[in-house]
């Protein structure tokens, strides 16, 4: 029994790498708790050698995020009583990123893609011009505002089947991002962004599973960045600018 | 054991300071090898990300360079490196184009397309450029994508500098020790040149608002290189950080300024607003004095139940609070507090640090080779930073270094061998907790943040720097006798938590030992005992360096190079005009 | 799954859409009282539109269905390559068209 | 154990996709035996016949119910991610995706009713 007169917590933590295994911790509860805080206990007063990742603990970052109950999420800003189960609460790393140790994944193949989707600005200008006006009710402007509060957590990335099934697909949050660009009227690589999500991994291969937009802690929407680009791609290629 | 790399030029760090610098360095010499070195992932650690007011710059045909130069000296209250602050100025006019134009930052419009620029506390024009109130996400996510694309910037993520080791001339850089954080190895990275941009970070504090990967570590392998340290007196302490309660990573993240700005209350336990008992504006005054009022609220125990004051935001109507600053009401709900409808506890929690290395406006430092940019670097602010000229510090700065670097590499051509004594001995200290039997380094680092905020902290005084002294040696003491166990070093956070603390004690000592001898009170820096700014026009800042024989501080003369208090630029140029 | 795929897939699916809708009523139409081979025969013998609807149902069907077993295979036939993926669905395509053809020459011609 | 083995991140429209794919892979199978029995024609009509009071057997009426299920819920929900790539982003898929199913699983049990 904590402070808060509530039960503890009976937390399962992933320990090892990925053939590692859950074990089971008793953290007590409190009305101000995190699921960060969780774990933050466990490693403070537990076990010393738990291993996680976070830097921010205030949704800014993207280096939190765990699967907890089942499920992805940044967990700086995930209440507990949010999540647990009962007083249950199993925490493991991303899923469909390798494991470093403990909570910990290596988030390389995920930026990686990225970068293989272009998800990079190319500039028209330097910084001896002048700032482009932009109006903010452009059609474009409000595409591309949509999707660009990324902050690259990888949660949609660990909830997607589509990217545990094809080791080639980019993935929801690369594709997203070579959305915004696409619509970046500034931008001078569009037609090499579309050549790169047009190819094999590419946005076609997103069967708008959706769970990258119902698990996307900043409610952005990947799957309609992804048909947008589906629908670019698809006339880029029927004019014949780009290839398969 | 120790694995060596070389490098032409290293850099420590991956905020705003960092990848500007990556970048330029990059554009400047692409046949260099350039390697970035940084304690989280690229980009994803650090506050750079995390500012959420933005970016101040005078663009528009309104405003001028002139006018955001004398917000920053008067806001400084005269204790800036004018040199400094004047390019810090003049080049964010350019950095922002750079960032617009060619990294790719989106940052928010007016209707008529122009960049809209937002009204921030302590400025005599809304100059502030921002997306939304994420504009750090915004500026860190194209930075990094931009040095990833450049495979010629080698990227050591999560890795942890430890030591700057000198050459074995004893008075110029040769290389950086650090710890590979995932398998827990050391590297000695050898470089030409090094860029220190780790990004200060007054954590030591019970109450802080910057990521958890800051520790000061840049400041206290400055402190341990001999090189000189500035304004280390100078902490900005932000008025409402959120107090969750014990044991909660949450307390003391900020809630945003605008809330106050926006007609917010604030409400002692008993429900009474007390601002007006300090100052006619209200909770519009400025950081500091909302700071200073509301611990003097604490200090007289009129607290909530968790020992902070209320924010009431309820009384604007919670539909309007809840659109309005939408970001901050979903943040606090997501934690389980509800900010647009009820009362949620605030407490000043530690946001800036002003002091640092001493440099000079290219960046270069006393040691040759070193260089240094950012939160890290000092003088820019004097007693206090400008909200929105942290981030402009950060890319002006970092982006000059990148200029810099290559041009002294090539004016001092080849390798420094590192003092192998020295690296010896840093090896040694790294490993040190795991000779000793383990303890528990969180009590530690509690008592370091409750000694720092009670003896040290908003409000000081003789007596209480000279308690903070005593029990920072002490601390210090039981730090070095606390051990970790020696089991698995691979991402072992805990013997980072000890590195951590080690810094954090190091620095406040030299916090605490500056704040003892500025006996007056001037921006950030409040002195009960002595609570008048002092003369303006003999204005001094401190300075420490460690010596064979310990701690040396001395106080040095403000040169008035640009302006002498009393006078503004503004008048100057208007008279020309 | 590339653009030209794609394209080829969506545009099939888009193509058989109408015809399907077609189909089905005529499965409705057709079973109203048990069905019969003259039934069938009587309306599709000699018939180009009804010729031209199988054929060109037979062809899209071949198209689509083989593309869409090739993402399946990718997908879920851990290991196999994507050179084998896309041989044996364009081989199943090809079945599918000559079978289809057959049908269709065995209900149109006769 | 693995670390997935507790995901429960499948959701309305994974199950939609799910229902898509197996559907489409069971019209697939369907397809050469539909069009083998259908060229039975080219021998004679009366073989086709033979083959469809074979077909009168109630088990097979079932199994053909099961097939118009399968073509319908294969065409709505084809129809639902069309238009999901193709025009402006609508909210509430999971929900049309659901009618599409139960509007896939009224056509079957109609034409059940009419053949039995
Ligand atoms: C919550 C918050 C809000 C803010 N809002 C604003 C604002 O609105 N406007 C504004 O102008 N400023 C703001 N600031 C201040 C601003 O963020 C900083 O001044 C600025 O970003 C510092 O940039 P930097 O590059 O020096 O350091 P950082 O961005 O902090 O980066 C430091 C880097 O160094 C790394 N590092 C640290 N230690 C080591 C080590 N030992 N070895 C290797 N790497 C290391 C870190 O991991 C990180 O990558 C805010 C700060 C905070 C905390
Ligand atoms: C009106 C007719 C049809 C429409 C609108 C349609 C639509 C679609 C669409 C949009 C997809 C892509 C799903 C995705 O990748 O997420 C698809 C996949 C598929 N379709 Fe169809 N289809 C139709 C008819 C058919 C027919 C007649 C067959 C069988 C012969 C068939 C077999 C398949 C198969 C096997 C897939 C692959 C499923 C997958 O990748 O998960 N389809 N269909
Ligand atoms: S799209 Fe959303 S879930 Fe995916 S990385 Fe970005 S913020 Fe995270
Ligand atoms: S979950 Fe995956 S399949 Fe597409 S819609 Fe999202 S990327
Ligand atoms: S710690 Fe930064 S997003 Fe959670």
């Amino acid at each position: 029994m904590t402070p808060s007169g509530k039960p503890d917590l009976s937390v399962s933590i992933w320990r090892g790498g990925a053939d590692g295994a859950y074990r089971t911790y008793s953290v007590p509860s409190r009305d101000s708790q995190t699921v960060l805080d969780v774990v933050t206990y466990v490693q403070r007063h537990l076990d010393p050698t738990l291993s996680y990742r976070f830097a921010c603990r205030v949704g800014m970052c993207g280096s939190c995020a765990m699967t907890v109950n089942g499920r992805p999420r940044w967990t700086c800003r995930t209440h507990v009583s949010r999540v647990a189960k009962g007083d249950k609460l199993t925490v493991g790393p991303l899923e469909n990123l390798p494991v470093v140790k403990d909570l910990a994944t290596d988030m390389r193949p995920f930026f990686e893609k990225w970068q293989d989707a272009k998800g990079v600005f190319e500039p028209s200008k330097t910084r001896d011009d002048a700032i482009e006006p932009i109006r903010p009710d452009t059609r474009q402007r409000q595409l591309a505002d949509a999707g660009v509060e990324c902050i690259n957590c990888g949660v949609c990335y660990a909830a997607c089947d589509t990217v545990k099934w094809n080791t080639d697909y980019l993935g929801p949050a690369a594709l997203n991002r070579a959305w915004t660009l696409a619509n970046d009227v500034r931008d001078a690589g569009q037609t090499e962004r579309l050549q790169a999500v047009a190819s094999g991994g590419g946005c076609h291969a997103c069967h708008s599973h959706q769970s990258c937009q119902e698990h996307c802690p900043q409610t952005l929407n990947p799957t309609a960045s992804i048909a947008g680009l589906k629908r670019l791609t698809a006339l880029a290629y029927l004019r014949g600018e780009i290839e398969a | 054991m120790l694995e060596r790399l070389q490098t032409d030029i290293l850099i420590l760090g991956s905020g705003g300071a960092g990848l500007f610098a990556a970048l330029h360095a990059h554009a400047a010499a692409p046949d260099l090898s350039i390697t970035l070195a940084t304690k989280g992932l690229l980009g994803k650690c650090g506050c750079t990300r995390m500012v959420q007011g933005g970016y101040n710059v005078a663009l528009n045909p309104g405003d001028s360079i002139e006018r955001h130069f004398m917000d920053t000296i008067e806001g400084g209250k005269w204790l800036p490196d004018q040199d400094l602050a004047w390019t810090l100025v003049t080049q964010a006019v350019v950095r922002v184009r750079e960032l617009e134009n060619e990294v790719g930052c989106f940052f928010d419009r007016n209707p008529d397309g122009t960049l809209h620029g937002k009204a921030f506390a302590g400025q005599t024009f809304d100059r502030t450029v921002h997306k939304g109130d994420l504009t750090g996400i915004e500026i860190i996510n194209r930075l990094m994508e931009q040095v990833w694309k450049r495979p010629g910037v080698a990227k050591l993520e999560e890795h942890r500098a430890l030591a700057l080791i000198p050459a074995r001339d004893g008075a110029s850089v040769s290389g950086v020790l650090m710890i590979d954080v995932r398998t827990g190895g050391l590297r000695f990275v050898e470089a030409k040149a090094v860029l220190m941009a780790t990004g200060g970070g007054p954590t030591m504090y019970r109450y802080h608002t910057p990521s958890g990967d800051k520790s000061m570590d840049g400041l206290s392998m400055a402190l341990r290189a001999g090189l000189k340290l500035r304004d280390m007196e100078m902490v900005q302490f932000h008025p409402t950080g959120l107090l969750a309660g014990p044991d909660t990573r949450m307390t003391g993240t900020v809630l945003e300024e605008g809330l106050r700005g926006a007609g917010g209350y604030l409400l002692d336990g008993g429900m009474r607003r007390f601002m007006a008992d300090y100052d006619p504006k209200l909770e519009r005054a400025t950081r500091d004095v909302v700071s200073r009022s509301i611990y003097a609220e604490m200090k007289a125990g009129r607290t909530t139940p968790n020992g902070g004051v209320y924010i009431q935001m309820s009384h604007l109507g919670p539909k309007d609070v809840a659109k309005k600053f939408k970001g901050m009401v979903d943040r606090c709900r997501d934690c389980g507090f509800d900010l647009a409808g009820g009362l949620v506890e605030v407490v000043p929690t530690a946001h800036y640090f002003m002091g640092g290395v001493q440099c000079r406006p290219d960046t270069s430092t006393e040691w040759p080779g070193l260089f240094v940019a950012g939160e890290d670097a000092s003088g820019m602010h004097g007693a206090n930073r400008l909200g929105g000229n942290g981030v402009a510090n950060s890319t002006v700065f970092g982006g000059i270094a990148g200029d810099v670097m290559p041009g002294w590499i090539a004016a001092h051509p080849g390798r420094r061998a590192p003092d192998e004594d020295v690296l010896a001995a840093e090896i040694a200290r790294a490993q040190h907790p795991f000779g000793k039997t383990p303890g528990n380094v969180h009590v530690l680092r509690e008592r370091l943040m409750d000694l720092m905020w009670d003896e040290v902290g908003v409000v000081r005084d003789a007596a209480g720097i000279a308690r903070g002294l005593a029990g920072l040696d002490a601390l210090e003491a039981e730090l070095l006798e606390t051990g970790v166990a020696d089991g698995d070093r691979a991402f072992n956070l805990t013997w980072h938590d000890w590195l951590n603390l080690r810094s954090l004690v190091e620095t406040s000592r030299v916090i605490a030992l500056a704040a003892g001898r500025r006996e007056n009170s001037r921006g950030a820096h409040f002195r009960s005992d002595f609570p008048e700014p002092g003369d303006l026009d003999t204005s001094t800042y401190t300075v420490v360096r460690q010596g064979a024989a310990g701690l040396a501080i001395t106080e040095e003369p403000v040169q008035f190079t640009i302006v002498r208090p009393g006078q503004s630029l503004l008048d100057v140029k208007e008279a020309a005009e | 799954m590339n653009v030209r795929l794609y394209v080829w897939q969506r545009g099939t699916a888009a193509l058989m859409a109408p015809l399907v809708l077609v189909h089905l009523a005529v499965i409705f139409y057709a079973t109203r009282q048990g069905l019969t081979a003259a039934d069938i025969l009587g309306r599709t013998r000699g018939s180009i539109t009804w010729g031209l609807f199988y054929g060109v149902f037979v062809l899209a069907a071949a198209i689509h269905a083989s593309i869409g077993l090739r993402n399946i295979l990718v997908e879920w036939v851990p290991g196999l390559r994507s050179r084998a993926a896309a041989l044996i669905s364009t081989a199943f395509g090809a079945v599918l068209v000559a079978l289809g053809a057959r049908a269709v020459a065995a209900v149109v011609l006769g | 154990m693995s670390v997935g083995a507790l995901s429960r991140r499948r959701n309305a429209l994974w199950y939609a996709a799910l229902v898509h794919r197996l559907s489409g892979l069971g019209l697939a199978v369907f397809l050469p035996l539909h069009f083998l029995t259908l060229a039975l024609a080219v021998e004679d009509g009366a073989r086709l016949d033979g083959f469809f009071r074979f077909a009168d057997m109630p088990a097979v009426k079932l199994g053909e119910t099961g097939l118009v299920f399968l073509l319908a819920v294969h065409f709505l929900g084809g129809l639902r991610i069309l238009f999901v790539e193709n025009f402006t982003w609508r909210g509430n898929q999971a929900k049309l995706a659901s009618a599409a199913g139960g509007l896939a699983m009224l056509l079957a049990f109609v034409f059940l009713i009419r053949v039995l």
